[in-house]
């Protein structure tokens, strides 16, 4: 851990020192950064092998005394793990980005960022006092917020850094609130002593509960707390975007495993249910605002909010399980959530990476102007769907392998949990379906409109494919998804042992009998998903093959309705969605515009001008008017300072004989 | 006797802090504060007298130059200089003033009957006295615009923690009072060419005018 | 190994003969339906010919289109294939079972969606966008309905794993529980919603503003479409099938002996054949109904599912 | 002839030198050369006493016990660096080209006498002393303020003087009373306004008149420190003063009052338990930090800005202090230490930037700074970063500490505020410090600002910068021990 984090800090260093040469400092900062991944990645692995916790004292503060300690527990490793299998492709991939994406003035304060982010997000997985837990969350705060405003010159990435800034800070804020309290009653900082769940119980621990709740909630991006989130990951660089959510969002679980599910003692079943709720309203509104999402960033950033609903809804469940004292179910649900951190990880990291080569490819993010872009960025393409496909929840990719647990997760929930409450379980069920079904339709919009049929723009007809060193890494992302959809029985071995070391949570080999065939991974190919129809399926295809073996001979143009069929009579992705934007118009409160210039008659139209918008309605409701308030008491408060020395003298007087009739009383 | 004249003189102060209230001139204001000053001195000779402490005599001597004489001077050229009378318009009318006064001065005695002596002594009263003067002092600078008046009520408010020294310390060690005294006289030259200053830039003296710096 | 080896001939026998039943599966219900109109209707057969003819057609592509559009029909066939060795047909176990049951059955068909209608988008025409668009979405809204419905039946055996599931089913024998109805009520409506069948969609018509999974496919020829039709009718099959094992396992063979083997065909063909006529009494009964409509008829099958749920545990 | 004093002489003489005019090298050494000398023998008398040694001088008028050590320290390294950057502060201005030789007769005289002024505060163990020692500050540092002789300057000025010379008066009446509530116990003479002879009386002193003097003393030295509701001259102080004096008034004035503050306290801890003066500095501070919210919100100003800030700062000290307990007075410490080694920081890249833009108003110096000033804007960035208390920076440290001991104590619900006012103080901090360095350039709509030169005021601003950074990651052991020999000052014992 130690070297890890040195090399990270040793490479910001010779960062900054080479900071005059873009192209070494490229080198430089990202060599560093994969260098650290790596060793981070080995500790992780070893630790999960061999159940053995590592821990330590990094740094010691002399001035505070304050001590930094470290503790690499299997829970921090499998955490550690899916970071390090990010970072080190998307540190390759920022190479050949940052050259064309990042200006040179720029090269070493973005590698730097990139570097301390990375650090910092290590050291909130091993921090083991509440104190470097902090400090690490603060500076990977303000880090990802530089990085968001590295081209501050746009309107949008100031104000995305900003409002990251903000919220991510009033979450902060309820953390150390959180954390001091419970250091208070615990007598210690350490999370060794603090989260045996014993230190607080009563009124105190639902409190508690929900400042680490709204805290942690805030970093994965929960609705309704969401609001920085599709702000910021489009306005970062694409790497930086792939990394924030592929693991900033993680940190945030991390936190609410570790305090809300595992670190407060038993949850209640309440919490479990607000947990499953918020988690269940975050998937379904994510995938439903990236559905009619026209950016192809924001779009991937909303679906991160759904996957992080997804993951959330899982946790719920453990929480729920563990309430009612069923150590299977939650190690199911567990199980499902971490494999599916993992699996998310893969494929958005790998879709953000792809749509990094398409804006650079087209200069643009918009859906609407790409088109055919299959032709032109080949590569890039074909990695996009496979992601697509992941993301998707389709077998035999690994997307689906998680949801399939968590499905299970859900229908032993109803099984095993007495009373009304199970009903919640079907329900969740229902939505993750409808989620899944909805990416599905989100995902065949993104890459159908953008890769598919004729360019919508010139910039589309002539994008470039990306350099290799941007390929090379997206197809290693692609072989994973691929792999840990194949092969969930390793996955869940070293699942298997991070469950063990979680309170109250029953490891699943225990399982063994029970009808989840896939959670007794005794043998690696008795999986959700082995080879077995993987095979059947090549089998299916070469069928088809066969069967429809003959050579096309003729290509001919599409009939285009008798007229000529341009980019312009295709349809597009705002046509796509429009049947699921209609279906939920509850939750979008479309508004729409068309007006027609007529010259001879209304119904000769010269041109036709519409404009279609859904509601921000968090935005729109809570946040837009909170900010409004403050600032309008601010502006009132002004008085106070409004220049008069007598104002200022009066103060004095008043504060005086307060003071003095106070005293006065007491005699 | 003895404490028979300090009752009396502390009485006068506070009338005299009551007048400045009341009235606008600002030349009857200094002569005021001139008189308040020399009843101070006062107060000093007699407690020197009554308890044989020598150096309050010195005390005595340097309030009555000082105050009674050099700063009313000192004041009166400003004001001469400037060729401005009187003062114009305060924030609140002399008789609500006055009636805020009177709470200020019942608040003072309150909060002086907490003292060792109780009610009974002449503490009581001095220290009443006093405390209430700081008060009107703080009080007239808040209400009136003018730099000079708000320099007079600053050094009423000056005189009022003097007046608390004698009356229930008899007087703090010599050294220190010296140094104190140096630095109000310090003080007030500052304050002095500051109006200076203030008069050449603004043609006038009303520090309500002063409202530039906001937010 | 020769466990794996018994699995793989399994499955292809399996595969083999639902592949080899299915287009009769078309021919039946069209010929159904024309009984209804009073027609003769084309012969049993037509659907075999039909796909005969197209396969041996003379394959074109659009020069617009790429590999995904090639790709599409082919997955698209080869998840339909694939499903057949996830349901129990004629023996209450599938070829694959131990890999993860209904969940399964419903991605890999879900994927080959996925492919069809990514295809769809490949030609440019503004016609395959419809229809894409309009497909993903009629999916996506009966896809919680789906599921709550096999959960319903699911945890009546307390397993998604369609084997076992199938087995605790057939040992129970056929149940009249209310439940049992509701679920089948809400399974059969998202049945029909799945293979685009009227109300929801209209398997016959090609006109622009009404046809859905026809518009998808409205630029395959020859093989290609060949393909897809084929693969079309094995999953109303695959899905009539999964109806039967969930709510009649009557006659399913639990071992395999010649005699069994013999009855567990037959009552299979008796009960497709059965949800084929209600199908088609459906179809012959309702008219199409617009695209908008469609949500509250998914609803009730949701609220269907949930009832059913409701009411066997609670 | 001992150190303490030679410490005490050194800035005097300066003043004296300077105050005399002369070749304008001249002056500028003489400044540069007497406020290192004093820096170092500041240290020097820490050094004393870190070696076992209670320095005191005239009797025991002057002493340095562990508190006044670390104040000296951080006042003597305050001026020094001022005093370096003051110089080039002038050097810029006087390509300018407009200051009389009055104005640098001022400059040079009244610096190294305000600097005097501070560390006598920091070291004079006699309450009289202290407050004729603070009295002077404020008088050394009117005409500071109304350097540049501005319509705003002057009003500026008037304020302070008058605000400050009311406090005085508060303050003596405090002192006054303290003194008469030991009814004589002092005895007599200049050694009867000794702290260490409060102490050791302490607990027969008379409760009211204490109470009534604590008040009174709080309400003065308040007003020096820049507590609200007494805080309203510091901002327009801050915003006229140049900036080499406004970080003299910003850490130096700061520390000493709430030097005098913390000596008071001690008394009134001593006779009659801690709960009366830390209530009311609890009180005091958690109302000047909530006070400084809405104008960071609001703010129009770069210098007014750091004028709200570091009123936040006093008060997170004050509530440090209130909150009582070890722990809270040596977050409070801590903090007053990072406090002192950073805002030299903030206050010089601000000035740098100000000069070069010719204005320090928002909208003058206009957006997007980070592109036509890099260095400074970078160097204000980096101040911004530390000034809001994050991570790895010293602050970030010791508000956890103020805040671990607030949620320790019995006052969480005062913690909790307090907490929430940091968070919007944070963001507000932020919004200012953003829409000034980042942004497009604002062209023809503000000041084109001159080229940056790396000039003497850019050296010492890098200088700070790096002073700041390395003392978050390494304080000089020493420097430690003296924080710690100052929390057993203040929060030991009872």
């Amino acid at each position: 851990m130690l070297i890890a984090l040195a090399i990270r800090l040793f490479t910001i260093v010779a960062t900054v020192a080479v900071a005059r040469r873009p192209a070494i400092c490229r080198v430089v900062s990202m060599g560093g950064s994969i260098l650290a991944s790596a060793i981070t990645g080995w500790l992780a692995v070893r630790v999960i092998t061999s159940r053995a916790v590592i821990d330590g004292v990094l740094a010691r503060h002399a001035a505070s005394g304050i001590v930094f300690g470290y503790a690499v527990t299997p829970l921090s490793a499998w955490f550690l793990m899916v970071l390090a299998l990010i970072a080190a492709p998307v540190a390759v991939y920022s190479i050949g980005y940052f050259a064309h994406a990042v200006p040179a003035s720029r090269t070493a304060t973005t590698g730097v960022g990139f570097n301390v982010l990375l650090g910092a997000v290590e050291l909130v997985f091993v921090a083991s006092d509440v104190v470097t837990f902090l400090f690490a969350w603060e500076l990977m705060t303000l880090a990802t917020a530089a990085l968001v405003a590295t081209d501050h010159e746009e309107r949008s990435s100031r104000r995305a850094a900003y409002l990251y800034l903000v919220m991510s800070h009033v979450g902060t804020g309820c953390l150390v609130a959180g954390f001091l309290a419970l250091a208070s009653r615990a007598g210690s900082l350490s999370f060794s002593v603090l989260l045996t769940g014993d230190t607080v119980s009563g009124s105190l621990r639902h409190v508690l509960f929900v400042l680490f709740f709204v805290g942690f909630g805030v970093k994965a991006g929960l609705i309704p707390l969401h609001v920085w989130l599709p702000e910021a990951h489009p306005a970062a660089p694409s790497s930086v975007s792939a990394l924030m959510s592929a693991v900033l969002i993680t940190t945030g679980l991390y936190g609410l495993l570790r305090l809300c599910a595992f670190g407060l003692g038993v949850p209640s079943l309440d919490w479990g249910l607000a947990v499953m709720g918020v988690g269940a309203l975050s998937a379904i509104l994510g995938v439903l605002y990236a559905l009619t999402e026209n950016d192809v960033k924001r779009m991937l950033a909303y679906s991160t909010i759904e996957h992080a609903g997804i993951i959330v809804l899982g946790v719920g469940v453990a929480m729920m399980a563990r309430a009612s004292g069923r150590g299977d179910l939650a190690a199911v649900a567990m199980a499902a959530s971490l494999y599916h951190v993992l699996n998310h990880a893969a494929f958005k990291g790998l879709l953000f990476l792809g749509a990094g080569g398409m804006a650079m490819g087209t200069g643009t993010r918009r859906i609407e102007e790409f088109g055919g872009l299959l032709r032109r960025l080949p590569w890039t393409g074909f990695f996009f769907l496979v992601g697509a496909l992941a993301i998707s929840g389709l077998p035999p990719l690994n997307g689906f392998a998680s949801e399939w647990l968590l499905f299970q997760a859900l229908l032993r929930g109803f099984a095993s949990i007495p009373g009304l409450v199970r009903l919640n379980f079907p329900i969740g069920g229902a939505l993750l379906a409808l989620t899944s079904a909805l990416a599905a339709a989100c995902f065949v919009r993104a890459f159908g409109i953008s890769f598919l049929a004729l360019p919508r723009s010139r910039a589309a007809a002539e994008a470039p494919e990306s350099p290799a060193l941007m390929l090379v890494p997206q197809g290693y992302l692609a072989a994973l998804c691929v792999g840990l959809g194949l092969f969930p029985g390793i996955v869940l071995q070293s699942l298997d042992r991070v469950l063990a070391s979680l309170p109250g949570v029953q490891s699943p080999v225990a399982l063994a009998p029970s009808s989840l065939a896939m959670a007794s991974p005794r043998d690696v190919t008795d999986g959700v998903v082995p080879l077995g129809l993987a095979v059947a399926i090549g089998g299916g295809i070469i069928v088809g093959l066969l069967l429809a073996a003959r050579r096309v001979s003729r290509r001919v143009p599409t009939w285009g309705c008798g007229g000529e069929l341009t980019a312009r009579t295709e349809y597009t992705a705002t046509a796509f969605s429009k049947p699921l934007m209609m279906m939920f118009r509850a939750v979008y409160r479309p508004t729409r515009e068309v007006e027609a210039m007529a010259e001879v008659s209304p119904y000769f139209p010269t041109e036709v001008r519409f404009r279609g918008r859904i509601e921000p309605t968090f935005e729109r409701y809570i946040y837009t008017p909170l900010a409004l308030a403050v600032l309008r008491v601010a502006v009132g408060l002004k008085v106070l300072q409004a220049g008069s020395l007598h104002a200022y003298l009066a103060y004095v007087l008043v504060l005086g004989v307060l003071l003095l009739i106070w005293l006065g009383g007491s005699i | 006797m003895t404490r028979d004249v300090l009752i009396l003189c502390a009485a006068g102060m506070l009338v005299s802090a009551y007048l400045m209230v009341g009235q606008k001139a600002l030349f009857t204001a200094i002569r005021l504060y001139a008189v308040q000053s020399l009843l101070l001195g006062t107060v000093a000779i007699t407690m020197a007298i009554a308890d044989r402490r020598d150096e309050l005599f010195v005390m005595a001597a340097l309030t009555i130059t000082l105050k009674s004489a050099l700063i009313p001077w000192f004041l009166m050229r400003v004001i001469d200089r400037i060729g401005i009378h009187r003062e114009i318009e305060p924030f609140l009318n002399v008789p609500a003033s006055l009636l805020v006064c009177l709470g200020l001065t019942a608040v003072g005695y309150r909060v002086s009957t907490g003292f060792p002596e109780g009610t009974q002594g002449v503490t009581h009263h001095l220290v009443g006295v006093a405390l209430s003067m700081l008060l009107i002092g703080l009080f007239l600078m808040v209400t009136r615009k003018k730099a000079v008046t708000q320099i007079l009520a600053l050094l009423t408010v000056e005189n009022a923690v003097f007046l608390v020294a004698l009356g229930i310390t008899s007087g703090m060690p010599l050294v220190v009072e010296l140094g104190i005294s140096f630095d109000v006289i310090l003080a007030v030259l500052m304050l002095g060419i500051l109006v200076h200053r203030i008069v050449d830039r603004f043609e006038s003296m009303d520090v309500s005018r002063l409202s530039k710096l906001k937010g | 190994m020769g466990e794996a080896l018994r699995a793989a001939v399994f499955a292809v026998l399996q595969a083999a003969l639902l592949l080899a039943a299915a287009p009769l599966l078309h021919g039946v219900i069209k010929k159904m339906k024309a009984a209804f109109q009073t027609r003769q209707g084309p012969p049993l057969l037509q659907s075999y010919y039909d796909i005969a003819k197209l396969l041996r057609k003379e394959p074109i592509r659009s020069e617009t289109t790429t590999w995904v559009y090639a790709a599409g029909p082919r997955v698209y066939f080869a998840t339909a294939v694939a499903a057949t060795t996830l349901v129990p047909v004629f023996v209450t176990a599938a070829p694959l079972e131990a890999v993860g049951g209904i969940l399964l059955l419903v991605g890999t068909l879900a994927l080959g969606r996925f492919a069809l209608a990514s295809a769809a988008l490949d030609t440019g025409s503004p016609f395959g966008g419809m229809g894409s668009s309009r497909e993903m979405t009629i999916a996506a809204l009966a896809e919680p309905a789906l599921m709550l419905g096999l959960f319903a039946s699911a945890l009546a055996a307390g397993s998604l794993n369609l084997g076992t599931l199938v087995r605790g089913l057939a040992e129970q024998g056929p149940s009249l529980h209310p439940s049992d109805l509701l679920g089948f009520a809400s399974l059969f409506i998202i049945l029909i919603a799945e293979s685009g069948r009227v109300p929801v969609d209209n398997p016959a018509t090609h006109l622009e503003l009404t046809m859905i999974h026809e518009a998808m496919v409205l630029e395959y020829a020859g093989p290609d479409l060949a393909l897809v039709e084929w693969a079309s009718a094995l999953k109303e099959l695959l899905y009539l099938t999964l109806l039967a094992d969930l709510f009649a396992p009557i006659g399913i063979a639990t071992t395999l002996t010649p005699a069994t083997a013999l009855i567990a065909v037959t009552a299979w063909s008796m009960k497709v054949f059965l949800f084929a006529f209600g199908v088609t009494l459906v179809e012959s009964t309702n008219a199409k109904l617009r695209l908008f409509r469609v949500p509250e008829l998914v609803a009730t099958s949701l609220g269907l599912g949930f009832l059913a749920l409701a009411i066997r545990f609670l | 002839m001992n150190l303490l004093v030679w410490t005490l002489a050194a800035p005097l003489m300066t003043a004296v030198a300077g105050s005399l005019g002369g070749p304008r090298r001249w002056n500028e050494a003489t400044l540069i050369g007497g406020l290192s000398l004093t820096f170092a023998l500041c240290l020097g008398t820490a050094g004393q006493f870190l070696g076992g040694a209670i320095p005191t001088a005239f009797g025991n008028t002057l002493r340095v016990d562990g508190l006044s050590a670390l104040v000296l320290v951080l006042c003597g390294f305050v001026g020094w660096v001022s005093g370096l950057y003051g110089v080039g502060y002038l050097r810029r201005n006087d390509a300018g080209g407009f200051l009389t030789p009055r104005m640098l007769r001022e400059f040079y005289g009244l610096v190294p006498a305000y600097v005097f002024a501070m560390l006598l505060v920091s070291v004079s163990n006699n309450l009289g002393i202290l407050w004729i020692a603070v009295e002077l500050t404020t008088l050394a540092s009117v005409f500071l303020v109304a350097f540049h002789n501005r319509d705003t300057s002057l009003e500026a000025a008037w304020k302070f003087l008058v605000l400050g010379s009311l406090g005085l008066g508060f303050a003596l009446l405090g002192t006054v009373l303290l003194f008469a509530s030991a009814q004589g116990r002092l005895g007599e003479g200049m050694s009867a306004l000794e702290w260490t002879r409060f102490m050791r009386v302490a607990p027969s002193l008379h409760p009211f008149t204490l109470r009534l003097g604590v008040v009174f003393a709080l309400i003065g030295y308040g007003t020096k420190a820049g507590l609200a509701p007494m805080h309203t001259w510091k901002p327009d102080a801050y915003r006229e003063a140049p900036s080499a004096t406004g970080v003299l008034m910003a850490v130096g004035m700061l520390n000493g009052a709430l030097y005098c503050l913390l000596r008071i306290h001690l008394i009134s801890k001593a006779a009659i338990g801690a709960d009366f003066s830390a209530g009311l500095l609890l009180t005091l501070g958690l109302l000047s930090v909530l006070v400084a919210m809405p104008f960071l919100l609001i703010q129009w100003n770069l210098k007014r800005l750091l004028a709200y800030s570091s009123i936040e700062h006093v008060g997170i000290m004050a509530v440090g202090i209130g909150l009582g307990g070890e722990a809270g007075a040596f977050g409070a410490l801590l903090h007053m230490t990072y406090h002192s080694l950073a805002k030299p920081l903030a206050f010089f890249s601000a000035g740098t930037l100000a000069q070069l833009h010719r204005s320090s108003d928002f909208d003058k110096i206009g957006s997007g700074t980070l592109g036509r000033t890099p260095v400074a804007s970078g160097l204000f960035l980096l101040a911004a970063v530390i000034m809001t208390g994050s991570p790895p920076f010293g602050m970030f440290f010791s508000e956890i500490t103020i805040l671990r001991a607030g949620f320790t104590g019995p006052h969480t619900i005062a913690t909790s505020v307090f907490l929430g006012a940091l968070v919007v103080l944070f963001c507000g901090f932020w919004y200012q410090a953003g829409r000034m360095t980042l942004g497009p350039d604002p062209g023809r709509n503000a000041n084109t600002p001159e080229p940056e030169v790396v000039d003497l005021g850019m050296a010492v601003a890098l200088l700070t910068a790096l002073i700041a950074v390395v003392s978050a990651f390494y304080l000089p052991a020493p420097l430690t021990a003296l924080i710690r020999a100052a929390t057993k000052v203040v929060g030991g014992g009872a």
